[in-house]
């Protein structure tokens, strides 16, 4: 088997499988998790209503983080056993991680302009969230610079990876940083304020955001392989009528 | 001291240009590739050289898988491809220089063989000339003038004598044979005749499906 | 080592002479720096309260310039096959290419630094800080701005996707060298910030020679 | 239920300009994406197909119509 | 014109691919700017202050980056050759040229500033001042930028010179950049600088076709 | 309609590569320029172009110095140089487009012209591979095509055949065998045999000293 995309039909038939499930995931965990947050949950005693908020922002924050790591390790399986699949899953979560990323951002500045009277703060996690998002464009940009999807693949893999080392070193530079200067904001909701009738509607949200996130993963991974597989056709097309 | 090739293929983007081939190159013997354009000489050139990861199949050297090894790889090829390597820059005798030292030449041997390698290459007169001003031949000549710096058992030429007259190919013959006289190993594309006395031919066909 | 040398002095040769990219970057560090004054006026407190970041923000942004160049014009003349195939492991051409970028492009910015770092009024003592964080911290960028050129080869649009890819990546270094300076303006100890640039410098050089050869090797296939 | 009426709900305690904006960004990310990525299937499927036609395979040997 | 329009239209998908082009620089234009808090602290007022000087620092920084290889690519494979050979002036060729870079860097960038201005809190009024002088001093700093890379295509020697040549002339764009929007900021009338870096635009445009076309027909020889 | 050159001399860097060269090309005629590397052939070519100032000389087209009116001998020339001026991002076909655009052809011209220009150089399979990615021969295929996208009287031709293989190397000859039926003329610089007829033959000795 010279091509290890040509037959990956295993792979195929359990994304098909695991795609309903995950969708179902996705629909009942947002659907019941939002509805809960907008619908039953208290609000704050010190921020009102607008801690609803939350219940996008905090798994959007915990999504986009999840997901650089799920590119990190596929990245690593694709360098180290050279399985191409697991590059193509990396570059499927790309554009997921980036969305997921850029709506913490945007619901966090939403949420800021009340709280804070500011849209944006250089707060220490808003900044690294923000270092997060360029680290996820950088990717994408890496993968649709090149025309040869083995070398992008290649090239992206080692750049999410040198991403990962450093991750956790500009978190924390950057939150070392913030307690250099002034701490611009002070969140409130931190441990025992969480309260049951809160928590559980984040984490029923969350929950459906991971099934989004499978449920996507399947849709552009099997969009990617036959993408792979139709240029390979028509290589082979081209070749076989020419010397026929 | 020997190079085999076993059921070799080759893919590039996805397109399979060659597969199954298989040589055997013993000291001293030369093997010339042709194949119309964009059959994949280069291509076979620059996976032996060790650039290009073979689709499918084995390099040997001796018996043992050859790339494996890349340092020991890298020491026993000098590979001569479609560019010159010129850094337009740098004067030519600072060019060869910078080689000689590269290839771990001693300072004093090196000034005497870019002195030797330029005579040969006939580019004596260019030497204080920036790369960049030689003319096309004496680019080519100055490529191969690198060949004299690097004591090498495999050279893997690719299209050598692109460019230059016909006084460079007789000299590029004379650098050819005392090679294979020492013993070495030469695997050469080309489109045109070379001065390469009895050796063997490869022919590649236009590229098949994968 | 011989080789390596060979390596460094012909790219310092190149880089000096006909492209002029050290006084390129120099200037531009120094036009970039010197732009602030105008626009924040001359109160002598504010421009000591900006002078170490926007010192340390110049030289990132300088030490960009011309790497999307590093290994781009030996692969297009072909240089970088027949460097890849030297006696030297392609993790050392990298390094030793790597180390002529920074002598032409982080040394003399930091050399240089000082003499700015007069003009924004910065703190006396913080200054001999300012240009040891410079020392320590320049080589990492050098180090990680080549992971990204070497990335880039052969791909689309590399002079802008240079900077986008390493930018976010050597935010620790912009953040440990502005913490240093400003300890030292506050007359803290500025070691603990200097020890980190020094780690991320030996994370740098040991880990990046790694991820430029896997990147360079990719682009010769 | 922890709304009195539907005014109170859409009103938001006065943040509504706030929270509804969130809300409706994120969801219609969301959705796009999942649109998007839905449609770059279809594509490819269509692409592939094509493809096989041109190659001649219409066999379904390649199992990739899992 | 048609063969303009070519130019244009190859430059704007060889250096940066159609639709990627405006991403990346904005992308890149955005990080360069976010560094800055970084460096500086979060404070908003010190933000507001140096906000100007930010902005046009990475303006400045963007336009240079892709700027050296303007021509310097087209003349490494030949292809300066043949497009002094088209049916076009040299001078229009040129033009053609620093449109598509100025299309793919100071236009996206110009737009986007705003946006970055309101992160960085700057002053309300200074907002469309800051979008006016962009738009009136990017296409100056393409324009001098092209001389200058036309030049180190030819110059043997002397390329060291030509940042020292180039950088030198883009100073009063940054001057009169930075004044109209400090002017605005502090309620004073932006229109005398405005006036000046259109009066800047009008000599670069009317001047440099010339000075790039004269460097070209050199270097070609 | 002939091209003339009189006494015409070349200085590259204070050196003088040949001087009193004089000859005469009329409709449908060739030239083909010998010498040795470095000799000047490619810089008579660029010289003839308009590149390069003639050191002493003249260059006369019916009669009428050639080089002074930059437009219109721009206008009667095609010049193909050592390099192929194949951009690496841009695609095989987008290539060849960007050149029609560039010389004036109308949008609906434009798409046959380019699709019968990359079948005549037998590149259609590539139309939309990167340039960079070409094979040497089919690069160089690829700068030949332009040949057919712009009419014009004369032909400047640095060592077309390099890397060409021989099927290309007989497309080539019919090229310039049906330009020079229509009245074109050409002159080629080469090292090795170019079917190309009846051409008259300029030797350049090694350039001497000024
Ligand atoms: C653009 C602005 C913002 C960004 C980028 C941002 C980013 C983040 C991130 C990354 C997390 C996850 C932290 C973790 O779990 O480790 C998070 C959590 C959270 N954010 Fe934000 N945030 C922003 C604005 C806000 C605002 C304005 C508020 C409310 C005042 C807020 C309240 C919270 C809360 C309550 C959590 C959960 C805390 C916890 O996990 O303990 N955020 N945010
Ligand atoms: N990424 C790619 N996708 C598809 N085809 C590719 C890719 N890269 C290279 N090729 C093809 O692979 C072949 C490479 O050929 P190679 O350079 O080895 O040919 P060659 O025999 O040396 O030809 P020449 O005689 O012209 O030098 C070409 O046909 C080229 O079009
Ligand atoms: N600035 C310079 N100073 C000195 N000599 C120069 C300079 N520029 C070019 N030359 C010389 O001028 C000659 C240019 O030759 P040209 O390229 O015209 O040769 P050619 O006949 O085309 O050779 P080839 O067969 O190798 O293509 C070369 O010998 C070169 O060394
Ligand atoms: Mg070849
Ligand atoms: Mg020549």
């Amino acid at each position: 088997m010279l091509h290890a995309l040509a037959n990956p039909a295993r792979f195929l038939r359990l994304m098909a499988a695991i795609r309903p499930w995950a969708a179902g995931v996705a629909v009942l965990g947002l659907g019941i998790g939002l509805a809960w947050g907008l619908l039953y949950s208290p609000p704050d005693y010190q921020q009102g209503e607008t801690v609803r908020i939350m219940y996008i922002h905090v798994p959007a924050a915990w999504m986009g983080m999840f997901i650089y790591a799920a590119m990190a390790v596929a990245s690593a399986t694709a360098l180290i056993w050279r399985h191409p699949v697991a590059e193509l899953v990396a570059k499927a979560s790309a554009p997921a991680g980036a969305a997921f990323t850029l709506i913490c951002l945007i619901t966090g500045s939403l949420w800021g302009k009340p709280m804070w009277g500011a849209w944006w703060v250089w707060d220490a996690r808003l900044t690294s969230m923000l270092i997060l998002f360029f680290l996820y464009l950088g990717y994408i940009a890496l993968w649709e610079a090149f025309d040869d999807p083995a070398r992008a693949g290649r090239a992206a893999a080692i750049l999410a990876l040198v991403g990962a080392i450093n991750l956790p070193i500009i978190k924390f530079s950057v939150d070392w940083w913030n307690t250099m200067h002034q701490p611009a904001s002070v969140l409130t909701l931190e441990g025992p304020k969480i309260h049951p009738d809160i928590l559980w509607p984040l984490l029923i949200t969350a929950l459906g955001a991971k099934g989004y996130y499978v449920w996507l993963l399947t849709v552009r991974v099997r969009a990617e392989i036959l993408k792979r597989q139709a240029r390979i056709l028509r290589f082979a097309a081209a070749t076989d009528r020419r010397a026929g | 001291m020997a190079l085999t090739v076993e059921q070799l293929a080759c893919i590039r983007g996805e397109r399979q240009l060659f597969s199954d081939l298989n040589f055997r190159l013993a000291p001293g013997e030369a093997l010339l590739l042709h194949g119309p354009n964009g059959s994949g000489k280069s291509s076979l050139l620059r996976l032996l050289a060790g650039f290009l990861p073979p689709a499918h199949g084995r390099v040997l050297w001796d018996g043992a898988p050859a790339l494996e090894d890349a340092e020991a790889h890298r020491a026993r090829l000098q590979y001569l491809g479609h560019q010159d390597a010129v850094k337009s820059q740098l004067g030519t005798g600072d060019n060869l220089l910078f080689w000689a030292r590269l290839y771990g030449l001693d300072p004093v041997g090196t000034e005497q063989a870019v002195t030797a390698a330029l005579d040969a290459a006939g580019l004596q007169r260019q030497r204080h000339l920036q790369g960049g001003y030689l003319s096309a031949g004496q680019k080519r000549r100055l490529a191969l003038a690198r060949l004299l710096l690097k004591p090498a058992t495999l050279w893997l030429l690719d299209e050598p004598t692109n460019a230059l007259d016909t006084s460079a190919v007789a000299w590029l013959g004379e650098l050819l044979a005392a090679h294979r006289a020492k013993g070495g190993m030469i695997i050469l594309a080309s489109h045109v005749d070379v001065p390469l006395k009895d050796a063997r031919r490869l022919d590649l066909p236009e590229g098949k499906l994968a | 080592m011989s080789a390596f040398l060979a390596i460094v002095a012909r790219d310092l040769r190149l880089g000096f002479g006909a492209q002029g990219a050290m006084l390129t970057t120099l200037l531009f560090f120094v036009l970039a720096v010197s732009l602030f004054p105008l626009g924040v006026g001359p109160e002598p407190q504010i421009l000591a309260r900006i002078a170490a970041g926007v010192i340390w923000v110049a030289a990132l942004l300088a030490a960009m310039l011309s790497l999307d160049r590093l290994f781009q014009t030996d692969q297009e003349d072909g240089t970088l096959d027949l460097l890849a195939q030297a006696p030297l492991p392609l993790g050392l051409v990298a390094l030793a290419k790597t180390l002529a970028h920074w002598l032409t492009t982080g040394l003399p910015l930091s050399l240089i630094a000082p003499l700015l770092a007069i003009l924004l009024q910065m703190e006396g003592d913080a200054i001999p800080v300012l240009l040891g964080a410079l020392l320590l911290g320049t080589p990492s960028l050098s180090l990680i701005g080549a992971i990204g050129a070497a990335l880039t080869l052969g791909a689309k649009r590399g002079a802008v996707l240079v900077p986008l890819l390493t930018l976010p990546l050597v935010i620790p270094v912009l953040i440990f060298g502005v913490g240093a300076v400003e300890a030292a303006a506050y007359g803290l100890s500025a070691g603990p910030h200097l020890l980190l640039l020094g780690a991320f410098l030996a994370g740098a050089l040991a880990l990046s020679p790694l991820a430029i050869a896997a990147a360079v090797r990719l682009a010769l296939e | 239920m922890y709304w009195a009426s539907l005014g109170d709900f859409l009103a938001m305690g006065g943040h509504a300009a706030f929270i509804w904006p969130a809300f409706a960004i994120a969801l219609i990310a969301l959705f796009g994406l999942g649109l998007l990525s839905r449609w770059g299937l279809t594509a490819a499927e269509r692409e592939h197909a094509l493809a096989r036609r041109e190659a001649g395979r219409d066999d379904s040997s390649t199992g990739a119509d899992a």
